[in-house]
Order: C-alpha cells, then sequence, then structure tokens
C-alpha cells in the first residue's frame, strides 16, 4: 500500500490537503481564515482532478497541427477545473461580501465573538 | 424543438434574470410582472413536459448536439419533470406575494432579490434535469450562490451572520460533493451518470470506492440539506430570510438536494449495491434522527420561523427516509412528501409571515388572537398545520401511510414506530398554536390589510393533493419505477 | 526529474497550506495564501494544463489582492 | 475544543481518502480509466468538429458549452448576491 | 350512497355552521337541537327502511383507504344511542348555557361536530373511517373540554389531547399492522386477521386495547376521565356517557370482532390477562370514587369502573358475556346521563358541587334528586331498573364462558357501589335542613334527567325492548 | 497614499497588462487562455488602477452601473448565441453542427461561435471582478 501510495502522491497530497483547509474552516473563528480554509479546500479538489489529467510525456492540448503524432494530456479534467476556478472566486466573492457586511454590522470578524453578540442580544 | 425543453425552460428563466436588474430601477411593477409571468410560463411548459414524458417515456437530450459521453446529456424523466413541475409551481406561487412584500423595500435591492430568485429556479430545474454529474455541480453552485444571497437580503445583521454560516458550511458541502464527483470521474472516465453506472457495474473496483464516493456525496449532500447532524446553519438561515424566500427555502430547496442524492445514487449504484455498502443504512439512520431531533428541537422554540425550520429539519428527514427505504413505494412516498410539504411549508411561512408584520416580533405569542384578525390565513394555517401533524384525508397522512408501506415492504418495522412518533410531536408544538390562534387573547387592533398573495392556491393545492392522491401516487410510482430500474 | 521536481513543489504546498493553518497573523495568512495559489499554478504548467496555470494566476492574484484589501480595511477600523 | 472536534470529524474521512488514494487508478498511466474514448475524440477530431485548436476552449466553449454558460452564471449570480449582500447596509452600532 | 347515513354522518356539519348564522337570533340554540332530532330520526330510518346493511362508499382516498359506511347491527346499536341521548343532551345544553353564557356559539359549534365525528364512528364500513373519525372525536372535543379557559380547564384539555393523540397514534399503528397482515381495512365479519402469526395477533390486540382502551378508559389510561371533569356539565353527560367513552368501547368492540376476529382472538391467548385488565379497572375505579368529594370526580370514577364491565364483556370472547357488556353499554349509557344531568342542575341551581355539602338538597329538587336516586340504585343493580338487568345477564354470561371469578369480581363492584351512591342519597333527603333559597331553572335542566330516568326504568321493566336486539349484534359478532 | 513612483511605473505597465488580457481573450481558441484568464487578468489590472489611482478616478472611466450593465450584458450575450444554432433549426448551442462556418483552424477568426463566445465572456469576467471590487470596497 506504501507503494501504491508513493506512486499517487498527487492524489495523497490532494487528499491532505483537503483535510487541511476542512481543518481551517472547522477551527478557526476568524471569519477570513475559514474562507481562507474553503479555498483550500476547492483547489484541492482541482488538484486531484488536474493531477488525473495528466499523462505521462503528454503535452498540453493544444493541436500541433503539424505534428499529428504528438501524446496529449487529458483535456476534460481541465475544462472542468476552469468551470471550478470561476465557481469558487465566485464563492469566495461572496463570502468576502458577507465578511465585510458582518463587520459593518457587529464590528468584529471572529466567529466567537459574534455569538457571544448575538447571545447577548437573544437575552 | 420540443427535446430543446429542458434546457429552454432553464435558459429562459436565466434570461429573465439577467434582464431584471438592467430594467428594475425604471420599471419595477413590470420587473416583477414580467418574472411572474416568465415563472408562470416555466410551470405550465414543465407540466407539459411531465404530460408528455409520462406518455411518451423520458427524454435524452444531447445539449450542442454532442452525444452523450462527449457532451452534456439532459434527461427529462417522470421524476425530474414532476420535481421540476413542484418547484416551478411553489416558485410562482410565492412570488405573486412578492410586490406587496418589497412594497418598502429601494428599487435596486428588490431588483437584485427578484433576479435571485428567479437563478434559483432556473438553477433548481437544471439540477434536476442534469444527467451529467459536473453539470449537476454547476448547478449546484448557483443554487447555493443564489440562496446565500436571499437569506442576506434583509438588511438586519443576523441575515448577514447567518447566511455566513450557511456559507461555510454549503461551502464544505459543495466541496465534498466535487471531490465525489471527481472521485467518480478518475475511477470511470465518464461524467455521465448513465456511462459512469455502467462502468461501475462492469468493473471490478475495489470496495472502498463506491463507498467513499457515496459516502461524500452523502454528506455533501445532507449538509445542503440540512439532514440532522449537519443541520446546525438551517434554522438560522431559514428564520433570517424573508418571508418569501424562506418558503422557498424550507419549502423547495433542501427538497431538490434531497431529489439530486436520489438521482445520484440511483443512477450511479443502484437501490442493491447501495442497500449492500450501507448506504441506505446511513441514509435511514440520518433520516430517523432528523427526524425526530427535529421535531425536538421544533418543540423548544419560541420564535415562529426557528420552529418551522426546525420542523423542515424533521420533515426532510421523511424524504430521506423515503429515499433511504428504497422501493417504488417509498422512493413514491418521499416524492409525495416533496410535494405536500412544499404546499404545507410555503403555506405556514406565508401565513405566519403575515402574524409577523402584524405583532413586529417573530415569538409564537403573538399567533394569540390572530385568528380574529385575519381569519382566512389562519384558518390555512391549521390547515397546514393538520396536515403536518397527519390527520386523515390531509396529505401529511398519506406520506405517512406510504411510508409506513415501505418500512413494512423492507421489512424494517421501526419505520411506523418511528414515523408516529414524530406525528405526535409534530402535534405537541403545533397544536398549541393553532390553539393560540382561535382561542388566544391577544391584541384585537390591526389588520386592515388581510391578503396573503399566494395562499389560497397553495391551500387548494394541498386540499387537492390530500384528498385526491391517487391519480398523483401512480404518477410518482411511475416516476420511482424509472428512478429505481 | 520531473518527478522529483513535481514531489518537491506538492510537499512546499502542503507546507504552505498547513501555514496558512498556523500562521498567527490573519494579513500574513492571505499573503501565504497567495503564495499558495501561486505555486499551485505552477504545479497545474507541470501538469499539463497551461490554460488553468494561466486562469489560476490570474484569478488567485485577484482574490489574494481583493482579500488584502478587505483585511486591511478591516484592520484599519479595528485599530 | 473546536480543534479536537474538527479533528475528530476529521480523522475518518483523512483515512478513508488516504486508503481511497491507494486505490484510485496509477498517478499519470495512458491506460488509466479516464483517457477513453470521451478524451480520445476531443483530441483527434475536436479541431476538425468545433474549429479551436486549443481543446480545452474546444471542450468549455462548445463540447461543454452548457456548463460554461451556467458558470458564466455562477459568477452573474455572485455579483448579484454581493450586491444584495453589501448595497445600502449601514454601519451599524456594533456592540 | 344511502341518504340516511349521509344525513347522519354529514348533516351535524351544517348544523355546526347554521350554529353562525347572524340572521337568526336563536341560532345557537335552535340549529343543534334540530339536527339532534334529525340525526336521530335518519339512525331510526336506518333500521326500518330495507338496504340499511350495505355499504355505502363515499371517497376512494388512495388504495385500501376509503371512506364507507355501513349499518349493521352494532354500527346501530352505538349509533341509536348516541342520536338518542344527544336530544336529550342538546336540550340540556341549551338550557344549562342558557346560565353559564360564555361563548356559546362556540360551545354548540364544537358539540354538534361532536355528533358528526361519533355516527361517522358508528357507522364507519372499515378501520380507516372509524380511525378517521376517532381523530376528529379528539379535535372537536378537545375545545369542549377547555371551553372554561380557566388554568385548570387547560391543564385538563392538554392531559386530554396527550392521552388521545398518542392512543389514537396506537390505533394507527394497529391500522398500520392490519393493512400489513390483511391487505384490506374492511370490517368482515369474521375478522381479517384469522390466518395472521399469534404474535402478529397477539401484538394487534396489544396495540388496539392500548389505542381504543384510552377513550374507554381501560384503568392505566384512565387519568385523562376525572381530569376533564371541569368541562361544563353537558360536555361531562356526553363525554362520559354518549360520545368518548362508548366511542372508545365501540372501537374495542369494533375492531377486536371485525378486524382481529373471534377466533383470531381466542388463537391470540390473551383473554385472561384482558379480563384482569378490566377487573382491576372495575374494582380500583369503585375505590377511587369512594374517596371522591367532588360530585363530578366521583361519577367519573364510577363512568371508569362501569366502563369495566363493558370492556370486560368485550375481552371475553364469550357470547353470553358480550350480551350483557352490551346491554351495559346501553343502559349505562342511560343511567350515567342522568347522573350528570342531575348534577349539572344542583351545580346551576345551587352551585354546589361538593358531595359533603349536599345536605338535604334532595327535599329542595325532589324531581332531579329523585331521578339521581333512581339511576343510582340502577348503578347499584336493584331491581326494576335497567342496570340490574346488564348484570344478570352478565352473571349468566359468566357461568357459561366458565368464569366465575367474574362474578365475585361484580358483585364487590355492586357492594362498592353502593357504598358511593346510597351516602349521597342518605345525605340528599334525610340529612340537614332545609336552607336555601330556591331559584329559578329552565325546565330542560329538569324534565332531561326526569325523562332519562323514567327511560331507566321503562327499559328495565322491558327486557324485551332491548335483549332482542342485543342477542342479534352479538349473534352477527360472533357467528 | 501611493508615491508617485508607483503611479508612473502602473501607467507604464497597465497598457501592457491590459494588452495581454485581451490578446488572451482573442486568442483564446489559439493558444492557452481564453475568456476567463483574459477576463481576470483584465479585471486585476483595472483592480490595480483602483489600487494606484484611487476609486474615484476610476468610477469617472467606468461608473458602477455601466460595469453592472456590461455584466449583465456578457452573460445574455452567451445565452444569446446559445439561440443561433436553435434559430437555425438545430439544437441549443451547437456550433458547427448548426451550419456555421468554423472557418480554418489556426487562424484568428476561425471557430465560428467561438470566438464570438469568448469575447463577450471576457467582457462579462473582467466587469464582474470590477463591479466586484467596486461593491466590496465602496463606502456606503
Amino acid at each position: 500500500m506504501a507503494e501504491k501510495l508513493l506512486h499517487n502522491y498527487p492524489y495523497l497530497i490532494a487528499a491532505l490537503i483537503f483535510a487541511v483547509g476542512c481543518y481551517i474552516v472547522l477551527s478557526h473563528t476568524n471569519l477570513m481564515r475559514k474562507i481562507i480554509g474553503v479555498n483550500v479546500m476547492e483547489t484541492a479538489v482541482f488538484l486531484f482532478l488536474v493531477a488525473a489529467g495528466n499523462v505521462r510525456g503528454g503535452k498540453p492540448p493544444i493541436i500541433d497541427l503539424a505534428n499529428p503524432d504528438v501524446a496529449y494530456v487529458n483535456p476534460l479534467p481541465s475544462a472542468l477545473i476552469l468551470t471550478g476556478i470561476v465557481v469558487s472566486v465566485s464563492v469566495t466573492a461572496l463570502s468576502l461580501a458577507l465578511v465585510v457586511r458582518i463587520h459593518r454590522q457587529y464590528g468584529t470578524i471572529d466567529a466567537d465573538e459574534i455569538a457571544a453578540i448575538r447571545s447577548a442580544e437573544d437575552v | 424543438m420540443f427535446n430543446n425543453l429542458p434546457v429552454l425552460i432553464v435558459v429562459m428563466l436565466l434570461i429573465s434574470a439577467f434582464l431584471a436588474p438592467l430594467f428594475v430601477r425604471r420599471f419595477r411593477r413590470a420587473t416583477q410582472v414580467v418574472a411572474g409571468v416568465v415563472t408562470w410560463t416555466a410551470a405550465g411548459l414543465s407540466a407539459w413536459l411531465l404530460a408528455r414524458v409520462v406518455q411518451a417515456g423520458p427524454i435524452r437530450f444531447a445539449v450542442g448536439g454532442w452525444p452523450a459521453p462527449w457532451g452534456i446529456e439532459v434527461t427529462a424523466t417522470p421524476l425530474s419533470a414532476f420535481v421540476v413541475t413542484v418547484a416551478t409551481v411553489i416558485v410562482a406561487i410565492v412570488m405573486l406575494g412578492l410586490p406587496r412584500e418589497q412594497r418598502d423595500w429601494p428599487s435596486n435591492r428588490a431588483g437584485w432579490y427578484i433576479t435571485l430568485l428567479l437563478l434559483l429556479t432556473a438553477a433548481m430545474a437544471g439540477m434536476t434535469f442534469a444527467n451529467d454529474l459536473f453539470n449537476l455541480y454547476v448547478f449546484f453552485e448557483v443554487t447555493a450562490l443564489s440562496s446565500w444571497g436571499i437569506v442576506a437580503a434583509k438588511t438586519d445583521r443576523s441575515a448577514a451572520d447567518a447566511s455566513f454560516k450557511y456559507l461555510m458550511l454549503g461551502a464544505i458541502g459543495s466541496s465534498f460533493v466535487l471531490f465525489a464527483i471527481g472521485i467518480t470521474y478518475v475511477v470511470t472516465g465518464y461524467l455521465n451518470m448513465s456511462f459512469a453506472s455502467a462502468f461501475i457495474a462492469a468493473a471490478q473496483l475495489h470496495p472502498i470506492i463506491p463507498w467513499v464516493i457515496a459516502t461524500f456525496f452523502l454528506v455533501g449532500l445532507a449538509l445542503k440539506a440540512g439532514l440532522f447532524p449537519m443541520h446546525i446553519w438551517l434554522p438560522d438561515a431559514h428564520s433570517a430570510a424573508p418571508t418569501s424566500a424562506s418558503a422557498l427555502l424550507s419549502g423547495v430547496v433542501v427538497k431538490v438536494y434531497a431529489v439530486a442524492m436520489a438521482k445520484v445514487f440511483y443512477g450511479l449504484f443502484g437501490g442493491a449495491s447501495l442497500e449492500a455498502m450501507g448506504i441506505s443504512e446511513m441514509v435511514r439512520l440520518a433520516a430517523v434522527l432528523s427526524i425526530l431531533a427535529g421535531s425536538l428541537f421544533a418543540l423548544v422554540q419560541t420564535d415562529i420561523k426557528r420552529l418551522l425550520a426546525y420542523s423542515t429539519v424533521a420533515q426532510i428527514g421523511y424524504v430521506f427516509l423515503g429515499f433511504g427505504l428504497g422501493g417504488t413505494v417509498g422512493v413514491a412516498a418521499a416524492l409525495y412528501h416533496i410535494l405536500a410539504h412544499g404546499l404545507m411549508k410555503a403555506s405556514l411561512f406565508l401565513a405566519s409571515g403575515k402574524v409577523i408584520e402584524l405583532r413586529g416580533s417573530r415569538n409564537i405569542k403573538g399567533f394569540a388572537g390572530a385568528g380574529r384578525l385575519l381569519p382566512l390565513p389562519m384558518a390555512i394555517f391549521t390547515l397546514a398545520a393538520l396536515s403536518m401533524v397527519g390527520l386523515p384525508l390531509l396529505a401529511g397522512f398519506t406520506t405517512k401511510w406510504y411510508l409506513f408501506n415501505a418500512g413494512l415492504e423492507a421489512r424494517l418495522y421501526w419505520v411506523p414506530v418511528v414515523v408516529i412518533l414524530s406525528s405526535l410531536l409534530n402535534a405537541a408544538y403545533f397544536l398549541p398554536i393553532v390553539w393560540r390562534i382561535w382561542f388566544g387573547q391577544g391584541e384585537a387592533e390591526g389588520a386592515a390589510d388581510r391578503r396573503v398573495p399566494g395562499l389560497i392556491p397553495l391551500a387548494v393545492l394541498l386540499v387537492a393533493v390530500g384528498l385526491v392522491p391517487n391519480p398523483l401516487l401512480n404518477l410518482l410510482q411511475q416516476a420511482a419505477a424509472w428512478l429505481i430500474s | 526529474m520531473e518527478d522529483l521536481l513535481l514531489f518537491i513543489f506538492l510537499t512546499f504546498l502542503l507546507a504552505a497550506s498547513l501555514s496558512v493553518c498556523f500562521i498567527k497573523k490573519l494579513i500574513h495568512a492571505v499573503i501565504v495564501f497567495g503564495v499558495y495559489s501561486l505555486v499551485m499554478s505552477v504545479i497545474w504548467q507541470m501538469l499539463g494544463s497551461p490554460d488553468l496555470a494561466i486562469t489560476e494566476a490570474a484569478a488567485g492574484i485577484g482574490v489574494s489582492v481583493i482579500m488584502i484589501a478587505v483585511v486591511t480595511r478591516l484592520g484599519r477600523e479595528d485599530q | 475544543m473546536r480543534k479536537i472536534f474538527a479533528l475528530v470529524v476529521l480523522l475518518p474521512c483523512v483515512a478513508a481518502l488516504i486508503l481511497l488514494a491507494a486505490e484510485l487508478p496509477p498517478y499519470a498511466c495512458p491506460d488509466n480509466p479516464t483517457n477513453n474514448e470521451v478524451p480520445a475524440r476531443y483530441l483527434e477530431k475536436g479541431v476538425e468538429e468545433a474549429g479551436a485548436i486549443n481543446i480545452v476552449t474546444d471542450i468549455i466553449v462548445d463540447y461543454r458549452a452548457y456548463d460554461t454558460l451556467i458558470e458564466t452564471t455562477v459568477l452573474f449570480t455572485a455579483l448579484v448576491a454581493v450586491m444584495l449582500v453589501l448595497k445600502g447596509v449601514e454601519k451599524q452600532n456594533a456592540r | 350512497m344511502n341518504v340516511l347515513i349521509l344525513i347522519a354522518v354529514a348533516l351535524p356539519v351544517l348544523g355546526a355552521v347554521a350554529v353562525w348564522l347572524p340572521s337568526l337570533r336563536r341560532a345557537p340554540l335552535v340549529a343543534p337541537l334540530l339536527t339532534a332530532v334529525l340525526v336521530a330520526l335518519a339512525v331510526a330510518g336506518l333500521k326500518l327502511m330495507p338496504g340499511g346493511g350495505e355499504t355505502s362508499t363515499w371517497w376512494q382516498v388512495a388504495p385500501g383507504l376509503s371512506i364507507a359506511f355501513r349499518a349493521d347491527e352494532a354500527a346501530w346499536l352505538f349509533a341509536m344511542l348516541a342520536a338518542a341521548l344527544w336530544v336529550p343532551a342538546t336540550a340540556y345544553a341549551n338550557s344549562y348555557m342558557a346560565h353559564h353564557r360564555h361563548k356559546v356559539r362556540r360551545f354548540f359549534t364544537f358539540f354538534t361536530l361532536s355528533l358528526t365525528a361519533t355516527m361517522g364512528i358508528a357507522l364507519s364500513a372499515n378501520f380507516f373511517t372509524l380511525y378517521l373519525f376517532y381523530e376528529l372525536l379528539t379535535f372537536v372535543t378537545w375545545p369542549l373540554v377547555i371551553h372554561n379557559e380557566t388554568p385548570d380547564a387547560r391543564r385538563a384539555g392538554r392531559v386530554y389531547l396527550i392521552y388521545s393523540l398518542a392512543g389514537a397514534a396506537v390505533v394507527l399503528a394497529a391500522m398500520v399492522a392490519t393493512w400489513w397482515v390483511a391487505g384490506t381495512l374492511d370490517f368482515t365479519p369474521g375478522g381479517l386477521l384469522a390466518g395472521a402469526s399469534p404474535a402478529v395477533i397477539r401484538l394487534t390486540v396489544i396495540l388496539l386495547t392500548l389505542g381504543f382502551g384510552v377513550k374507554a378508559a381501560v384503568m392505566p389510561l384512565h387519568a385523562w376521565l376525572p381530569a376533564a371533569m371541569v368541562a361544563p356539565t353537558p360536555v361531562s353527560a356526553l363525554l362520559h356517557a354518549v360520545a368518548v367513552v362508548n366511542a372508545g368501547c365501540f372501537g374495542l368492540l369494533r375492531t377486536f370482532y371485525s378486524v382481529v376476529g373471534s377466533a383470531a382472538l381466542e388463537a391470540a391467548a390473551l383473554s385472561t390477562s384482558l379480563l384482569a385488565l378490566a377487573s382491576i379497572t372495575i374494582i380500583i375505579g369503585s375505590i377511587f370514587a369512594l374517596r371522591q368529594d367532588l360530585l363530578k370526580r366521583r361519577l367519573a370514577y364510577s363512568t371508569v369502573s362501569q366502563l369495566g364491565y363493558i370492556t370486560l364483556g368485550v375481552f371475553s370472547g364469550s357470547p353470553g358475556l358480550l350480551l350483557g357488556s352490551l346491554m351495559h353499554f346501553v343502559n349505562h349509557g342511560l343511567m350515567k346521563i342522568t347522573l350528570f344531568f342531575c348534577a349539572g342542575a344542583i351545580i346551576t341551581r345551587t352551585g354546589i358541587e361538593h358531595i359533603s355539602k349536599m345536605e338535604g338538597i334532595g327535599r329542595r329538587m325532589p324531581w332531579v334528586m329523585g331521578a339521581f336516586t333512581l339511576a343510582a340504585l340502577g348503578m347499584v343493580g336493584i331491581i326494576p331498573i335497567n342496570g340490574f338487568q346488564s348484570k344478570w345477564f352478565l352473571f349468566q354470561g359468566a357461568l357459561t364462558a366458565g368464569r366465575p371469578e367474574v362474578i365475585v369480581i361484580l358483585l364487590a363492584s355492586a357492594l362498592l357501589n353502593a357504598f358511593y351512591f346510597f351516602p349521597i342519597i342518605g345525605a340528599a333527603f334525610f340529612k340537614g335542613e332545609e336552607k336555601w333559597q330556591s331559584e329559578g331553572l329552565s325546565s330542560a335542566l329538569i324534565w332531561t334527567p326526569v325523562l332519562t330516568a323514567a327511560l331507566c326504568i321503562v327499559f328495565g321493566l322491558i327486557p324485551s325492548l332491548l335483549h332482542p336486539l342485543a342477542a342479534e349484534t352479538v349473534q352477527s359478532l360472533i357467528n | 497614499m501611493p508615491d508617485k513612483i508607483l503611479r508612473e511605473i502602473t501607467s507604464l505597465l497597465l497598457p501592457f497588462i491590459q494588452m495581454y488580457g485581451i490578446y488572451v481573450v482573442f486568442h483564446g481558441h489559439l493558444s492557452p487562455g481564453g475568456g476567463f484568464a483574459g477576463g481576470m487578468v483584465l479585471g486585476v489590472s483595472l483592480v490595480l488602477y483602483i489600487l494606484v489611482f484611487g476609486l474615484d478616478s476610476c468610477l469617472r472611466k467606468i461608473p458602477h452601473h455601466l460595469s453592472s450593465a456590461l455584466e449583465s450584458f456578457g452573460t445574455l450575450w452567451y445565452a444569446a448565441v446559445g439561440f443561433v444554432g436553435l434559430l437555425r433549426g438545430a439544437s441549443f448551442l451547437m456550433n458547427k453542427g448548426a451550419g456555421i462556418d468554423v472557418g480554418t483552424p489556426g487562424e484568428l477568426f476561425s471557430g465560428g461561435l467561438i470566438f464570438i463566445i469568448t469575447i463577450g465572456v471576457g467582457v462579462k469576467v473582467a466587469s464582474t471582478m470590477l463591479s466586484l471590487f467596486y461593491t466590496l470596497v465602496e463606502e456606503d
């Protein structure tokens, strides 16, 4: 198994980064840091897919019309991840906007402090 | 042309959404009307599609003319056409109340809100029609982004907080789903569900692979749908949103995620192998926990919108339970509950929105004596609440009955016990409110304006669905049979 | 050789993500995150997806810039 | 407390992923299931069928154009949501 | 669709709506009475008209779930009893509410709706219909229990609701089990579960006992009944003599013999423990009744105890005991409604609710207390009154069924009845001084108890009025 | 306040960055990149402009409502192009299959609808970045 893992190390690294990203989101109370964590998670998945698209000795999938016998990497994951990146930018944008608004309205971007303010409001 | 319909419904909604912010500043009323008309048109088209699909069999449409493993395939099956019809109809009905709700909003905010609602509808439709996993994911994200947006539509600060919480957990959920899609692609080489499932069935995969795929899908979608241990964002988000948004989020959106889960699970693995992997067991367990915990949490709420949100946690458990039980009857029960609960929850939110507006507070004490001020909305609230409790002849009972049958068919004898227990708990938190409405002592003033647009169609549909469930259930069993096969 | 380079970069990526987690000061974490996306973009170039590399570079820079702008604004008001 | 909770949630996840990573098809091997008829057609006929020599562009704008349409919608949605979130929200007295 | 059944079940809904007619000033008083009379006539007509025993299906909700009605013997017996007693109860309620003006319209709306629920239970042709109206009965009687809206009433209402809803939920579970085993819910004379395994039958029987036992006030499930005594007296009369408790007993009867079936019941081999349950209810109920000072609470515990007689026959499965219990079903209804009418009249006139303060009241209100005495004597089982008859047939049944221990229970209970009724009568007529100012009472408060008491005597004197009917019913249930 | 050197260097660099962005958009079908990458580069260049020269000077050149309108317009453009295939009797979003001339592969004006769509996407992404930055940094 260790050998297999070593051979699949991009997958392994992607899995570990995914976990680290998830850990950042769950363990930190700072909202900005949570946003970074989500980004890390998403890029980890992207890394996983792009690595899966790689083919040993493959060239980037831009067809060389003069030279038909070139091996190319799989273009599909790249196309997917291009979409994925835009999605993650969008999510980041919205979460940043929310952080700005939370800061405007609560004066803090720490989840614990916000929770404290809210529970004080409820009483 | 007709085969384009699943895409055209989505694109039509999208185009109207793109146009809305451009025109809302000058022609606000017209924008609202056009949005409503477009949604009703989408509802009509999807109903037509449903009728055609039931008659002539599923439509498989290759977008852009590229056949399945290369291009994106969109399928209109009885299942997806039904779910889209339900979603669009409920959205259209809820949108009837927009002009009234947005009276005091600035024009541009109103426009953005309408845009997001249209985008949400389009994305739900697209998600349901998708047969391509990545296409599903992209629509998934549009749904998510637009629901995060509408949760924060109110300007008070709890809305921002709730939306952020929702966003974080939703983003984690999306990552899990994307990871699962990625693994599926890496293992099978296909994004199309039909092809991937054929590959999974044929290849000798190490058992951990499908298990991890299914678990990641389950975690991701359960996070989005607010199943019990992952429901923590739901009460905040559904209570902080404007009334129409709460009605839609609770009534429709969470269920579309459940349908997505069912589609992915049955589309990729099939019922037998889900059972063998223990995934069905996991879904059922989560559903039961959700049913019981949601009701118990709802029992101690004093804020009506939070109460209804927790009740959604419980009710989404029914849907998951139905899907987890499998078999035509179980899936049909889940689908029926999607419609029934959509109608019930939307009516409950709309009616209580009126009370909140009247009293200026979300405390359930505000319901005292509301029956005299708002007789019709409160009568519909009562109807929907009793339906939630599961009184015979109302829609909630039919769900229960079919879940019983499904549970007994699957030889899981605890299912009736759980469902009965849950309806008792429902009674425990809904009946005091009903009593307050009619017999409580409250302020007698107010209520110059008794109309709640959209409530009457919802109630009529709810009664009809409860009294004449038979044709619908026949249809749903067809849809379920298609999903399972 | 190429594999070794990739291995080093990937390990660096993991280290960068871990340091995002454990760096104390927020602004530093954001900057490290920017570096992280640049490294990611290099890796993607190595994996044969120049399209992605360009997009990620642009998006990573854009997102990091906006993040830094937001953080500094929020930080300024805090003090 | 929060950290312990996060670890407890994540450890099984990490374990599953590591087990999975070992069982996935080997990295960068030309015989992987991903290198099936799908990318083959893109690479062989993409230029002829869609007209761009950058195959990734072919895929995103032609073969999978629907995804890309929705993707622009994602960006649009995000922007509309951002404006709804921020515009016209006044600063409040924080505490 | 049978018109008479339609009238019996649906007319009260119209009546309840008519209560709110603004153009009729006396609508709250007239509409319920008219409804009750028409319903009673319709039910009577069901026996006389041919074709009353046919099933008429109203609505098919889902496969196997239909709303259907049929007036077979047992159905008619319960429907007739309820409809007939509803007329005096309504008349009584009219007078009573004229004295206690509080939300009269609301009261009569739900009062009349209860008639629908009761008729629906009585005439149901399948388990689903029975369950539907059983659930409905809870919802329409609950506002009556908390009518006064005092804290006590609210508490009682909550208890009532919790017990009833839980009971209905258990009935639902039994219904699911039946559906699963039999594939149909239609009542059939031989029962549906004949071929099922003993374990399933046992489970179903236990579920049914728990579910209907709540409203039938079988002993550990009886607590709601004394609590519900805070309701207005017409409601108590209705709940305790006519509608609710009898609905519970009827539900037991119906489901035991038309769903489970007597053969399957025997196979389940539960009758001994169920009989023990009923016996405990009889004895403990009487003992609790002894300790009450509040008249209505004493009557409530007496009801608990007397319902034990009825459930005893149902649980036993033997024709003889069942005959006795069916007769007691009717007789107890007559006697208990009389007793509550009297209690209400006393409260309305004097404001006295405690037995210890009732010395000499019999001389002040001779008619009312006379009726009370007659009914109480019937309860004890003194000879010319109808209570004696049911006990007599119960004795006979016990002997033929080979259960002599039942006789001991019945005798002990009769003794206890005497212990808790005679002191009231004695105090009312032979103690105290005449010191109350008489207040005018509406006539209905007096003539209704007198009427029902007279009926008690009539039924007691002419056994052939009731016995053939009961025998016929037993025949139809056990063949 | 950014100092003079920064301003000078930025004003020198910006045209090149923007040229590069436009190049990437226009050559999306020939070389790496495309609408998203190029649009993003353009957008980032505008953000850089704001960071150096201030929000107001940028708002004067490209008002907020213009960038928002462009944003809607870019998306609409895409959807409208999708209908070309439908109007020609083929299916939605169809390119060559609907009989559109895709030109000679490898030339700038080739790829049929791909080229048109890419430009729309580029405009959209650039204006989105700009509007996003406007909205996030605006004080109100």
